[in-house]
């Protein structure tokens, strides 16, 4: 029904300490290591990143975290992974249902452990747009809508934003509009992993195989980066094979191939 | 309970210019794309379209015209897609209004009509732009003062849901996840249900739990196989990639959209049976 | 998803006294009532009862002194035995507390602890002494002023459910009718699943549509089986006619009831066996 | 599982015009010709009566009326009658669930036509006690409670009203709390029909073989009759031919003899 991702090689990352992987690799592995054992996690449209992080990360360190999608699957254990991430494929092996509403309200109660959201614009404090370019009322670029993510960015114990462009567009000194603002815990993008401190996103770690000057001039807000700042452990070959195993069809490629933006 | 059989293009008649219409389904899937081709045929004009997250269905109402307004968290076409060309154009242009929400707070304005009261407490939202260009309010609780958004009461005039199986009576079945369909059907004035197939509902006596809409809130019910098209509807047909791919380049060109939509959708036998 | 089977004694071990307590269930059917008598055999006391309607579990809850207050729209055991008798006294002795609720204000109450809310909206209730002696306050709606009663957030620290067949990771089958069930489920803070048997949840796979209770949302389950009685349940057994009867005969004096609940409640085997 | 209603005889009604019935059949038939056809119609808890009723219209003139009730059927076929109004028998032949909640919620939205609902205490203006006798921090009697009644009298159509006991204690000048007050329109009892006009209580008709004596010295309330006040038309041969068919084991007997009070 749906194809896998496109074999497009993007990013600045080579194949490194002998495994092959690209920056979808490294960033499916680096979401995956994020997760928590028995954690309830939510990814919604549009976040085919997040849908193989957190199956990746059942198989791994996580096996008893509790899957929770826009699909309206619980726990579900896919044949083969969709594009779509509100596809029936998603709800394959699931013992319950739940709607939206159900995942919505969980996170306003307070149960919902980690949401994963994006922006089209995501601001030093972790702040997202996913509204307009330009003006709201006359855009210059009409984006898509942040769906779940005001909601959410406040509610959710903690969000984790991921972007699969890391450049002075997306990162920026300064929204155009705030779709939403909240408890952002990290940000991951094909450069580096943010961490949140005292409510300023600074980098906590870099790839391996991409450069200080590279990181700096593709961000819009000001980081502080130098010779220390830590190199992202590059993905295991357990976590490689595991992820070839969970998404053989390469759909973790398909974000950096598309105009779409993730959404919630 | 009484028959509600019609066909799709006397249940359609029934909306005005100007309506509330609701959408069922999410994104790619089980949008009820019979009906919204059976709008763009009518011709109608100015509706409101409400749905969480839409992507064909909404982006070709804005892009022939038929909506003015649109409340919605999403409108796209997700990744392999991506952005919705003819929302883009109609909204970049100012001939739709784009009231943005939150998923939630469609979902909060739904309860609210549901529930017959004017508004509802909705968690989240603080620090969000949505509040300000909405005028969305917050409320003080009366037992501890604290402050909460207050979505109004959204009350679609109409709610169109595709399912896979529906009776004479309007009970609907549906397979897989429901969405906030229910939400919807719920909550509008005039629900129409369109179904891949009408079954005898006694077929339904054994298992009332996978019946999603009541018949008794149900005003119509159509035949209309792969009435999701070219969305996907679960369990029977995925997304018609193709379809969607070609929609997409031509929705980013009002002429090219003008000849695709002549060709797919105005005629009634093609869009009825395609793919 | 974790393995949350436990014995029935531990499960409902974390419940303490003063706990806000929700049951499953409406009258005489469905009751959690293996929770319930574990309960007295536990000697808790001070609970905050919440049911739309309660019957047997509440009124043997009142009689032993277990609650100290009931949130409820109705407590009776319907025409087939009338009036709650232990309810009656103790309320009317004044050692339980009748927080007068509408079913409707319950559930209120209920949404707004499921929707991380503190309040919500509730339509109808005006004319009703209920506010007064309840404290229940109006509000303005933000929009339009029109005033509207707030329901405050119930939250109950435990919610027990029984329900037909459910798996080791909680998730719960209700065969028929839900009743407010899957509300106290998302409303309280730790949920206890009773069932008839537990199962092997891949046979759920098939139709997720009639798993009323998602596992992700349980905290402990235990295999009752009977665990309903005397109450009914749905496709395997009705209510205890024979015993009902007894027990509200015997409810009608203190010194009656204590027999009746040394000889059939206080002994587990009794309880767990009977009928 | 449940058995039927007691045989006891209870009211002033004897077999009149040939065909033998008492107070339960004069009842149910005047309940039923109160429902309209295409209505949506509610009972509740502890509702022999209107269960029949309902069940009894929908062969009689209103085919299309749609029985909701508390059990969580959609016009159930039951093949045994419950004197539990809420029993899963209820549930036979339903297409789908319905719970409370979605019910007061239909009141809620206006989409409620009528509502079946009763009271231990009923006023001249149609309000109703279900709560308490006495002071209601300290009551001489605790009353079970209005179940849904404080929210659907306001928010259904318009409610109907049943008591099998119309005697002073019941038909009363004040009541000692007003459990709910709304949108009364019929009240129906073992003597007599009342509507409501212009926010009182008015007898419409005396049923057969009551006495006007006995109506004025059983009611709290003043009414107004005379020689002029219409008898009810008794229940037809078709009629008791098509109650005993719909309730073969004389469940609507079974509130006669019950110490429970009709709910909602």
């Amino acid at each position: 029904m749906t194809t896998g991702g496109r074999e497009t090689a993007v990013g600045p990352m080579e194949p490194a300490g002998g495994y092959p992987f690209g920056p979808a690799e490294m960033m499916a592995v680096a979401l995956a290591r994020l997760i928590r054992d028995g954690e309830t996690v939510f990814h919604g449209i549009a976040s085919p990143l997040p849908m193989v992080a957190i199956l990746l990360a059942q198989r791994l360190h996580a096996p008893n975290c509790v899957y929770l999608g826009i699909a309206g699957g619980v726990d579900p254990r896919p044949d083969t992974l969709p594009v779509s991430t509100v596809g029936p494929e998603l709800l394959v092996g699931t013992r319950s249902l739940v709607t939206l509403t159900d995942l919505f309200d969980l996170a306003a109660r307070g149960r919902l452990d980690t949401a994963f959201l994006s922006g089209a614009q995501i601001d030093v404090t972790g702040r997202i747009n996913l509204s307009v370019i330009g003006d709201f009322a006359r855009p210059k670029v009409r984006l898509p809508g942040g769906a779940g993510s005001a909601a959410l960015m406040p509610s959710a114990r903690r969000t984790i934003l991921w972007r699969t462009k890391h450049d002075r567009r997306a990162f920026v000194e300064h929204l155009d509009f705030v779709t939403a603002a909240g408890n952002v815990d990290r940000v991951v993008t094909p450069l580096c992993l943010f961490c949140r401190v005292h409510g300023r996103l600074q980098v906590e770690s870099i790839h391996p195989g991409v450069s200080l000057e590279n990181l700096v001039a593709a961000t819009g807000f000001g980081i502080e980066v130098g010779p220390e700042t830590p190199v992202t452990p590059p993905p295991t070959a357990q976590e490689l094979a595991l992820l070839a195993d969970v998404d053989p069809d390469g759909v973790r490629r398909s974000e950096f191939s598309s105009s779409s933006v993730g959404g919630g | 309970m009484r028959d509600k059989v019609t066909s799709l293009a006397q249940a359609v008649s029934g909306v005005k210019d100007g309506d509330i219409v609701a959408l069922g389904g999410n994104t790619l899937h089980r949008g009820p794309c019979a009906a919204v081709h059976e709008l763009v045929r009518q011709g109608r004009r100015g509706l409101e379209i409400v749905k969480t997250a839409g992507a064909y269905d909404v982006d070709l109402l804005c892009a022939t015209g038929v909506a003015g307004a649109v409340s919605a968290g999403f409108v796209g076409f997700e990744t392999p897609f991506g952005m919705a060309p003819g929302y883009r154009r109609a909204v970049e242009s100012g001939t739709v209004e784009a009231k943005e929400h939150a998923c939630y707070t469609v979902i909060a304005g739904l309860r609210a009509a549901i529930q017959g009261v004017p508004f509802m407490p909705v968690a989240g939202m603080l620090g969000s732009h949505v509040l300000a260009v909405r005028g969305f309010k917050t409320i003080a609780d009366p037992y501890t003062g604290a402050e909460v958004v207050a979505a109004p009461a959204l009350i679609p005039d109409v709610a169109f849901i595709h399912v896979q199986e529906a009776d004479a009576e309007g009970n609907g079945r549906i397979i897989g996840t429901r969405f906030e369909d229910v939400l919807m059907a719920k909550a509008a004035r005039r629900v129409v249900i369109t179904a891949e197939r009408i079954v005898d509902g006694e077929t339904f006596e054994a298992a009332p739990e996978t019946v999603a809409i009541p018949g008794f809130m149900v005003d119509a019910v159509v035949e209309a196989p792969r009435g999701a098209w070219p969305c996907s509807c679960a369990g029977l047909y995925g997304y018609d990639e193709e379809y969607l791919a070609a929609y997409v380049t031509a929705s980013r060109d009002p002429a090219d959209l003008a000849r695709f939509v002549e060709t797919h959708v105005l005629v009634p036998e093609t869009s009825a049976v395609s793919a």
